[in-house]
């Protein structure tokens, strides 16, 4: 059976030359970077043409970034490594503002940093029922001792591009720093950190075809943070572990190639997101598109299937070899239903029947049709037992 | 654990689907973690269970269990249908992941209250 | 030129057979173990077939095993996951026995935790000159609110192997729980977790012929330990991020392949490395083996060549091809030299000529030949201009 | 960075090996951070450095920044040999890493010491 994956802000796969360029760091050029000798060599230059490479991605310097094991490490080691440069927790307190919408790995640390000894405060911006949030209510939060501003650039689930431009201008307004989670918009929107006042931002190898558990933390120049992990001095002391070297070359190449792309991935993907969302609306009744119309991602379409539930949908699609997600309690190992669905103001019934599909370079409107083509039915028959579709198809 | 073949087979090709205009009772539950929905119609003659129905608004195991319980209750005796429980349910179905669980009692309760209300009609 | 790679204890090149495993988990089996449709199930079968992999070459049960991004996140995540289990920084007051020559990994590590506001207090054991922990010393300085004892296996610059079985049998006596950082000794040396009593254990992926950038921890079910990584609930809650699916993969079969070859390997790295040893000795004057001459990895020779810098030696040898690591201070970025040498009662000037060879299973006799054949006249050379050889060559 | 070609050439082939026993100055100096030690001898005639050696214990970037001074010496006069810098000398070899620049002064050092010792002879 053909399988047609649409779930690409869960991961995706590595790109060919994404391959082909990590190729000779497995088994070649394999050196610890930190080595004097000529392997060492081999990959400590390899290292550094990557560092420029994801520099030069972000319109960054190449000291301001530095390599972790994704986006999670990035997220973590953003806002812990600045409270505990902070002195927050030994004495000093410490004020945070994120979203509501925030990925776990932002959401996660920050109740963490709440925790009893941690010495933090952390306010949680609401969103609108679109997933924006208001730029006017992160700055009505600012404290005396808030130190951190983190919002995600898109969000993960309804792919919802927040006005980050205006809230890092907010921040350095209020002499507060401003950390975004770029992870899902990076080679889908426009970054360029010469232009926006964003002091660091979060990305991932896995969600831009490159390997999985390799990320960057970008830190601007002069701001000080502390390491989560020690040993060895690498990338600066401020992430130690031996470099992954073949991983980083891979990412640096998926960023290169997401950088060269962009025009006609996002052209690419626009078309396709707009195809599956008018035609599944046109095709089935009561479906509703979830977050921003149009300030969202060129390959996110989050829809709302009223009266069916998530995984049911996700399991038929699954038979059919389509692959997506759901923001449904019963689709993940926790059983909260999404946090993001829940702050836009839905009912848990809509989140549980809100179906996630990310597009992905490789798709094609074929792919789409074949989409359109099976989905009424799915629908149909799940409506047609639910207690609560009131005979509704 | 993922689904077993059987919970696949139930979850794609549930039996026993839809309701019954003239039940003689009706059991309805929900869950509010899930956010999933039971409910079962069953007709009784003799003490016994002759037609049963399900309705479920969720997830592939409340599908799955909804679609067995109503296989398994489908000509017992009231009290026999009573016995059935979710371990039965679930044992009948070669199992279900860990995390399912708590997402697949809700047929043989709404089974249960369905044959509580018939009864309670006298 | 042909290139002979003796650096094994810095990193080991990716065998073919885990490149093999390794390969379809880029782009075909790419999926997010989280998933829950077919790309994700691949996905996280894999990763549950390596847990049992890695769990079984350490007699460990699968539950016990956390994958985490490598060697120096193992033993960051063991020493603070400890302590911030046990309230250690907020309120309480705790105590580590660690040893003077442990990998930098841990020693940094000890360090934050003895720094304001982290409420450890640390005991680093000082070893003798054959670089041996006594366990005496280890029962002697534990004390009332003493929570853990980190003492690693083998040493990764004179490959000396600790008394962990006698120094776990004192941590159990004393109802204090036991991490060991097995990075180097893994694959060298027997490990049985069913037999010796260790609660925590540090593997790294990239030394045994694996990628790089993957490791794991074990923690004995029941020990109780804080996540340094909060985010997403991967790896049980302990470790939140997207899991490197192909990386861990790799890691397992390489795993694998280490217990495999177990005996094998180390007849064949024990017979390199003495005639390494015999030959050099034999072949040049004023040349000693540091670390203990038996209880040391059998792919460990640590050599110390009087009158010689390790930077100049290493270079020499790196033009012939032959790749090397040295204690010199002048080796690295940081200008320290070796805290292990240092440990082990050297003069400064006898840590500076210190080359360590670290043999690999790739590694022949004639390349051992071929070093031998070169290594006279290279410190010969040097000697000639050592202003402290009095004419010793 | 790395070393440059310069550099290893320095190192791999240094000029003016060995040591003058009948020197007219001799300066020794050692870092203690590297563990570094260079010994420079001259001979000096009408006020010129007519003959110099060197010995050094040390990594790369001392010998060959001695090797590079012993030449960029050799034949100067004594106050153009004590003009010479830390800095002239790493110019002279294209430069040096960061890392080794602290490593690199003990020639220069060395030299200067040489020539007082001469001077101070008087
Ligand atoms: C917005 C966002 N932030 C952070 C992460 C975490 O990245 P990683 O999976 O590389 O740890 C993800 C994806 O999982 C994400 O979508
Ligand atoms: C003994 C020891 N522990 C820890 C580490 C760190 O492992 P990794 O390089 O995977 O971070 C190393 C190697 O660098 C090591 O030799």
């Amino acid at each position: 059976m053909k399988r047609i994956y649409l779930d690409h802000a869960a991961t995706t796969a590595v790109d060919s030359e994404v391959m082909q360029a990590m190729a000779p760091y497995f088994a070649e050029a394999f050196g610890n970077a930190s080595s004097l000798h000529s392997f060492g060599k081999d990959a400590s230059r390899a290292l550094g043409a990557a560092r420029q490479t994801v520099a030069d991605a972000l319109g960054a310097g190449m000291g301001e970034i530095f390599f972790t094991s994704g986006g999670t490490e990035s997220d973590n080691l953003a806002l812990k490594g600045v409270m505990m440069a902070g002195g927050v927790g030994r004495g000093e307190r410490g004020h945070i503002i994120t979203s509501a919408i925030e990925h776990p790995a932002i959401l996660n640390t920050c109740r963490y940093l709440e925790g009893a000894g941690h010495g933090c405060d952390v306010t949680y911006i609401p969103v609108g029922s679109d997933g924006l949030v208001d730029p006017g209510d992160v700055a009505d939060a600012i404290r005396d001792d808030t130190k951190l501003i983190s919002i995600m650039h898109a969000n993960n689930e309804i792919g919802t591009i927040q006005p980050i431009a205006e809230i890092g201008a907010i921040a350095r307004k209020n002499g507060v720093l401003f950390h975004t989670d770029a992870v899902q918009s990076f080679g889908k929107t426009e970054i360029d950190l010469r232009k926006i006042p964003v002091d660091m931002l979060s990305l991932s190898s896995h969600k831009i075809y490159g390997p999985k558990g390799v990320g960057a933390l970008y830190v601007r120049d002069g701001v000080e943070i502390a390491p989560l992990m020690h040993g060895g001095g690498h990338e600066s002391g401020l992430r130690a572990g031996t470099e992954n070297v073949a991983g980083i070359v891979g990412f640096a190449k998926a960023a290169m190639l997401a950088i060269e792309r962009f025009a006609p991935d996002c052209s690419h993907l626009t078309k396709l997101r707009d195809m599956l969302i008018k035609g599944t609306i046109a095709a089935i009744d009561d479906v509703h598109l979830n977050g921003h119309p149009t300030e969202r991602l060129p390959n996110n379409a989050n829809l709302r299937f009223d009266f069916v539930e998530g995984e049911a949908m996700l399991l038929h699609l699954d038979v059919k070899g389509i692959a997506v997600s759901t923001g449904s309690a019963c689709s993940s190992a926790s059983s909260e239903p999404s946090h993001v669905l829940l702050a836009l103001g839905l009912a848990p019934e809509e989140i549980h029947g809100s179906i996630r599909f990310t597009l992905g370079r490789e798709n094609t409107e074929e792919e789409i049709l074949y989409v359109l083509d099976v989905l009424p039915e799915i629908v149909g028959k799940l409506r047609a037992i639910s207690p609560i579709a009131g005979g509704k198809r | 654990m993922e689904y077993t073949e059987e919970v696949m087979d139930h979850f794609l090709n549930p039996r026993n689907i839809g309701d019954i205009p003239d039940a003689d009772g009706v059991g309805t539950i929900g869950n509010q973690v899930c956010g999933d929905m039971t409910s079962v119609y069953i007709k009784v003659a003799d003490d016994r269970i002759v037609d049963i129905k399900f309705k479920t608004f969720g997830c592939g195991a409340a599908i799955a269990t909804a679609s067995k319980t109503t296989e398994l209750a489908l000509g017992k005796t009231l009290d026999e249908a009573l016995a059935i429980t979710r371990d039965d349910v679930a044992d009948a179905l070669g199992g279900l992941p860990e995390a399912k669980l708590h997402c697949s009692n809700l047929a043989a309760d709404a089974l249960h209250v369905a044959i509580e209300e018939y009864r309670a009609k006298g």
